[in-house]
């Protein structure tokens, strides 16, 4: 089920500016890989590479390769869309599609497939996924309320529940608690270590302590200036980075002596 | 918006002006806004009053005295009879052109929005913008020298061949004359105006939620469907009640290009079967005398109500949505 | 403030940029005729024309659109003579012009038609004890005008015309027409007649023609309003013309000088057919009758529309004034504007501008004495 | 043990390209075809736009001259190419602008009355009325300001403050709601950080809502004056018809040019003698009426192009 990704010398530009210098790495299955580092040196930007939404943007293109299970994601003949529904997206700001109810939103990417699921079918899905994404018993009474009228923590929720409903392999998480009060991290946070089982995913965060706490491997992104591509220092085991990281930055960084 | 005037407290990064000068302006600003609101009120009251007691003599006159003292009156009929006609004309004019403006406009506002190549798509906004201004009269000039016959060989083919069709029936016109012509001219007048407030619309689009259905895996035409769509729906509304109310009290154009008449007829190819209120009231005016005048204001007020009637199905429509919408 | 400033300033610096740039310049344009002589020219017209001081101040009247083209000549033709004045002429039709008149906004009007007896005591009201001067300013032959290639005329007995704009004639190679038109290569085009849509002294001339010339056929009294259901129309003389010159086999009736390149019909009157002219036109006028048991300054016409040798569809257009004014300068410009418009050199100003026919003597010197007496009372 | 875990590498590298690359054919083929219409939509909407304007260029620039812009119609008549539109091109500024001075500020007040203020019945009815007023028959608004002024100075009132105020109704609608839309789309973040700030609420109104949206008002107000300007039928009525020059919007009447254009075009043809084509030109009415609707669309491009660059020039750099 879950998927490995292998970066190659990945280079990634907005038409002309190199945002993201020379990346390699390998994400592991059925883990989870935190990308830390200080604001613009491009992990989220990196991190929109491995499902090319990165594309989205006019201008944008990358260099290297990404490959899923030895595939690689911008071959010519893959099609962008089919990427981007076996890697899902959580996003730093919680988007259920406000003209939805709540079932529907699970129901969103499903019903894209044009899939013909009964309606038992999409009752299970609807009720799998919420249970997935440990929201079944908040919302179980109000599924055909619109999503906009839960709380962040519980949006977020419901996106992630919205994201695995279409049976992904990888999940992306781009800052996905940064909008949300500490409780409802906490939820998402062990939300997340239950995925794991089932998915690769890989974590953007700001929150040293989420990504020590969450994550089983590590990568430390830096950035030498303004104008300057970012670049990835190091990568390894959690507890190798935060206790004895092999680069002097990225002690510093973890240890908050950065800058 | 539920924040309160009150005064900033101490500490606080310290404002330019001081505090009771704020009270005051603050004050003046309200009222200032407050008047201009309740100028429109006034302004409206004023023409409403206006319509309603110049039209009052027609309304309360019986069918008779309108027949011996309106030229078009025809006998034996009561005002409603009389003004049923233009209705109907008017209203079909209306929704022949939204119903070939609005599916156009929503596509060049996605076009613009969505599909163009950004440089192309701020140019070719602009243009949209400009074509906005295009004055009904020049709409109407062109409309009957140039684009009505050109337009006549191929209504006389969908009258030869299509007749079974209820809107082709009829005796085509031979001069393109016909509701098939104002209604595209009307299209072509409202399509800017729809486009303009539609492509404002679309590209408000939270970003978040084309994203989202992006990473669902949704291709161009979905994220369009799933996010752009829904989100624009009261924006699209609102933007085709635009167009419908410059296409129901359009008169130039209508009244340069359209050979009137006074039927509840389907037939939008044949000639001397409609006729608009707006383009009416516009050509009998200068003649008209007494009675006549009231009679034509008169129809500017069933003008005037069916606009009503349409606004009020659009807010409701708006309003029932509301709970879905994503603002604020 | 910032966004009304900036947008008044943006709408500001544009219309004030404009309005510089365009009124450094503007200006009413040199009389014609002085264009070479320096100006001076326009000294020896003032005295060309009525032994009189040059008159000022602002004249405005309306109604009648037929009128209009005729108008534009006599305006022009005034204020060149009398630089300082200005008339202005609302081409609102014929109904309009008469209410204005009647209401004061206009101080002299034009109409299609004569004013009927209410008319006349509202008119009456609002002049004084004076009364109203009434006469035909205008006399312009309606020309049926028809767009079939290759045919440039054909002849037509009124039963025919009658026929063909009630519906009842569908084709143009029916055999009434062909009767007529022994040499013509008839198609068979199907005959789409198309009207005024707007209420016109025009169409009233025209259906109280038809109405005259053949009773047994069209039977609906003439009333400025077309009778006939779902026919095409079009609004204005030009609108009909451009109408009929859209379509092929179409047909209308207009005022001659907008016909242009359109085939016309020679419209039977007795034994012959008789091709629309001025001249044709004023000889029904000068052979008609002056409709009887008016007031001396009251000069209508009550056309005839079967005199051999005459174009029987004859638009008689009149002019309506009063013959006192509160102040004098409104009197003076009146009767000088009027004058001039009666005059020979008015008259073929009119024939240049709008193919009208001029005014017989005869009737200038009747209608004269009601214009020079004029005043301010 | 390494081959299995080859055939097994390989075996899940073929399934996921087959995931990757199997996308659902008939989503494909929705998605061009929509894009097709797209682009069709677009097309087809061009074609009679370009035309249109194609038609007037070509139909009005034989007419361009300096003559025709500087001066007006006095003493012409019939077939003479002379005289121009002079009158009409100020009678239009003077007129318009009126009308958007009174316009303008209304309009966008009662928007900030509504989007800032607005609450209970006032707010209510205002919406209403506004929403009403958006109805009103250009006509009918020309009908209104004549009996307006007629009540006080006559039936023979034609003077272009009365069309400015016909216009004015036809516009305060258009403003108030384009400005509202735009308005409303100024999220409340910005107002609630300004006010967490001290600032007081008249000076959040006027520094952050109004500073954000100023584009959008502007194009609000652009639309708005695009809708007027070409309004024919209530000029008719109010402002009536000259041929001379009128700069003074407080007495006698003044000419416009979509009036203009509409009279000439009713002139239709003059009458000419044959051979005579320099001094008479029988066409000359549809001429002028081309030049000048040529004319009035440049004037209204023009205004367009200030308008957005004084917009690019002044609004805030938010990105």
């Amino acid at each position: 089920m879950a998927q490995r990704i292998d970066v190659k010398d990945l280079n990634i530009y907005y038409g002309d500016f190199l945002a993201v210098q020379d990346v390699s790495m390998t994400v592991e299955p059925q883990s989870v890989t935190a990308f830390i580092g200080p604001s613009g040196c491009g992990k989220s930007t990196f991190l929109r590479t491995l499902n090319r939404m990165h594309e989205v943007i006019p201008g944008a293109r990358v260099e290297g390769s990404v490959e899923l299970e030895g595939v690689d994601l911008y071959g010519s003949d893959i099609d962008p869309v089919a990427v981007r529904r076996n890697v899902g997206m959580v996003f730093q700001r919680p988007n259920p599609f406000p003209t939805m109810s709540i079932r529907d939103n699970v129901l969103a990417g499903v019903k894209l497939n044009n899939k013909r699921i009964s309606k038992a079918e999409a009752d299970d899905l609807v009720e799998s996924s919420l249970h997935g994404a440990n929201l079944w018993n908040e919302v179980k009474d109000r599924l055909e309320k619109p999503g906009s009228g839960l709380s962040g923590g519980q949006q977020q929720r419901l996106c992630i529940a919205r994201a695995i409903a279409v049976k992904p392999q990888v999940l992306l998480m781009d800052e996905p608690c940064s909008a949300l009060d500490p409780i409802s991290t906490i939820a998402i946070e062990d939300l997340i270590g239950e995925l794991k089982s089932e998915y690769t995913i890989v974590i953007v965060t700001h929150n040293m302590q989420q990504a020590a706490r969450v994550s089983d491997r590590t990568a430390f992104f830096n950035i030498a200036g303004t104008g300057k591509p970012g670049k990835l220092i190091e990568m390894d085991e959690t507890s190798t980075i935060f206790s004895a990281p092999a680069q002097k930055s990225t002690e510093d960084y973890v240890s908050g002596r950065f800058g | 918006m539920t924040i309160t005037d009150s005064p900033p407290r101490a500490g606080v990064r310290p404002v330019r002006r001081r505090r009771s000068s704020d009270r005051g302006f603050n004050r003046a600003f309200r009222w200032i806004s407050h008047g201009a609101g309740i100028t429109i009120l006034v302004v409206l009251a004023a023409v409403a009053l206006f319509l309603l007691w110049q039209a009052w003599p027609a309304i309360t006159a019986g069918g008779e005295q309108l027949a011996t003292s309106v030229p078009r009156f025809p006998a034996d009929t009561s005002l409603l009879a009389y003004v049923g006609p233009l209705v109907f004309g008017t209203l079909l004019a209306a929704v022949l052109a939204l119903c070939l403006a609005v599916p156009v406009a929503i596509g060049i506002a996605l076009f613009i929005s969505h599909y163009a190549p950004r440089r192309l798509a701020q140019l070719l906004g602009y243009l949209v913008d400009l074509l906005a201004a295009i004055p009904s009269v020049v709409y109407g000039l062109w409309g009957f020298l140039v684009l009505a016959p050109v337009l006549t060989p191929f209504w006389l083919w969908l009258n030869e061949n299509l007749s079974w069709v209820p809107l082709y029936g009829g005796q085509a016109s031979t001069t393109g004359r016909a509701m098939a012509t104002v209604g595209v001219v009307l299209a072509v007048m409202i399509l800017p105006i729809i486009t303009a407030v539609s492509r404002e619309v679309f590209l408000q689009t939270p970003k978040l939620h084309e994203e989202a259905a992006l990473a669902l895996g949704a291709t161009r035409w979905e994220v369009v469907r799933t996010a752009v769509l829904p989100f624009g729906r009261s924006g699209v509304i609102s933007a085709a009640m635009l167009g419908l109310g410059r296409a129901l009290g359009e008169t130039m154009a209508v009244l340069m290009i359209l050979s009137p008449g006074f039927s509840y007829s389907l037939d939008i190819l044949a000639a001397g079967q409609h006729q608009t209120i707006a383009a009416y009231i516009a050509a009998d005016f200068p003649e008209s005398t007494g009675l006549g005048i009231n009679t034509l204001i008169a129809t500017g007020l069933a003008l005037f109500v069916i606009t009503l009637a349409v606004n009020m199905t659009a807010r409701w429509i708006v309003s029932r949505r509301k709970e879905f919408s994503g603002a604020n | 403030m910032n966004l009304s400033r900036f947008t008044r300033a943006g709408s500001a610096v544009a219309v004030g940029v404009l309005a510089l740039s365009l009124a450094a310049c503007g200006s009413d344009p040199e009389p014609a005729d002085s264009a070479s002589g320096d100006g001076a020219a326009e000294s020896t017209e003032t005295d060309s024309g009525e032994e009189m001081a040059s008159l000022a101040g602002q004249l405005s009247g309306g109604g009648a659109s037929s009128q209009e083209a005729a108008m534009n000549a006599w305006r022009a033709g005034f204020q060149q003579a009398n630089p300082d004045a200005t008339i202005n002429y609302d081409p609102v039709g014929s109904g309009g012009g008469r209410t204005g008149f009647g209401d004061g906004s206009y101080k002299f009007a034009g109409s299609d038609a004569a004013l009927d007896d209410e008319e006349l005591a509202a008119a009456e009201a609002q002049c004084g004890e004076g009364g109203v001067i009434e006469f035909p300013g205008y006399v312009s032959p309606v020309a049926v005008a028809f767009n079939l290639d290759g045919i440039d005329s054909l002849n037509m007995q009124p039963e025919t015309i009658a026929g063909i704009f009630l519906g009842e004639i569908t084709s143009w190679d029916d055999e009434a027409i062909a009767a007529d038109n022994p040499d013509a290569d008839l198609p068979g085009t199907a005959i789409t007649v198309v009207h005024r849509s707007d209420e016109s002294g025009t169409t009233e001339n025209f259906e109280e023609y038809l109405h005259v010339a053949a009773p047994d056929v069209w039977t609906a009294e003439p009333s400025g309003v077309w009778p006939v259901d779902g026919q095409e129309s079009a609004q204005g003389n030009s609108g009909v013309v451009g109408a009929v010159q859209a379509g092929q086999g179409t047909i209308t009736y207009a005022d001659a000088s907008q016909v242009a390149e359109l085939g016309t019909v020679a419209v039977g009157v007795g034994d012959e057919f008789v091709e629309y002219s001025a001249e044709a036109a004023a000889e029904v006028v000068a052979q008609s009758p002056r409709t009887e048991g008016t007031s001396d300054f009251v000069y209508t016409i009550e056309l005839e529309r079967d005199i051999p040798g005459t174009y029987p569809i004859a638009l008689v257009s009149y002019s309506l004034a009063c013959t006192t004014y509160a102040d004098e300068a409104t009197a003076e410009l009146v009767r000088g504007f009027l004058t001039y418009l009666v005059s020979e050199e008015g008259q073929q100003a009119a024939a240049d501008a709008a193919g009208s026919a001029p005014l017989s003597d005869t009737i200038r010197q009747a209608i004269l004495p009601g214009i020079e007496s004029i005043s301010a009372g | 043990m390494s081959a299995v875990t080859g055939t097994n590498a390989t075996d899940s590298s073929a399934r996921t390209r087959a995931l990757l690359t199997a996308a659902d054919p008939g989503r494909r083929r929705t998605d061009r075809i929509m894009q097709g219409l797209i682009w069709f939509a677009f097309a087809i909407a061009m074609v009679p736009l370009a035309w249109l304007l194609w038609t007037v260029t070509v139909e009005g620039v034989g007419r361009m001259s300096i003559d025709f812009l500087s001066l007006s119609m006095r003493n012409i008549f019939g077939g003479d190419p002379g005289g121009g539109i002079y009158h009409a091109v100020m009678g239009t500024l003077i007129i318009t602008g009126i009308a958007a001075l009174i316009s303008v500020p209304v309009g966008i007040l009662t928007a900030i009355y509504l989007v800032e203020y607005g609450k209970g019945w006032l707010a209510r009815s205002v919406t209403f009325f506004v929403d009403v007023m958006t109805g009103i028959p250009s006509i009918v608004a020309g009908l209104f300001a004549f009996s307006l002024f007629a009540l006080f100075l006559g039936p023979s009132v034609r003077m272009g403050i009365v069309g400015a105020v016909a216009l004015s109704v036809l516009m305060i609608p258009v403003v108030v709601r384009s400005c509202e839309e735009m308005l409303k789309l100024v999220p409340n973040e910005l107002r609630e950080a300004a006010y967490a700030l001290g600032v007081p609420k008249w000076l959040t109104i006027v520094k952050v809502v109004l500073r954000t949206s100023v584009a959008g008002l502007t194009t609000g107000v652009l639309l708005a004056v695009a809708r007027v300007i070409g309004e024919t039928a209530p000029l008719l009525v109010t402002v009536g018809v000259t041929d001379s020059i009128n700069l003074n919007p407080f007495e006698g009447r003044m000419m416009t040019l979509p009036v203009f254009t509409y009279r000439q075009y009713q002139q239709g043809y003059a009458p000419c003698p044959a051979g005579e084509s320099a001094t008479c030109v029988a066409d000359i009415a549809f001429q002028n009426a081309w030049g000048a609707a040529l004319v009035l669309i440049v004037i209204v491009l023009t205004l367009n192009l200030l308008g957005r660059l004084v917009n690019r020039w002044f609004s805030p750099k938010l990105r």
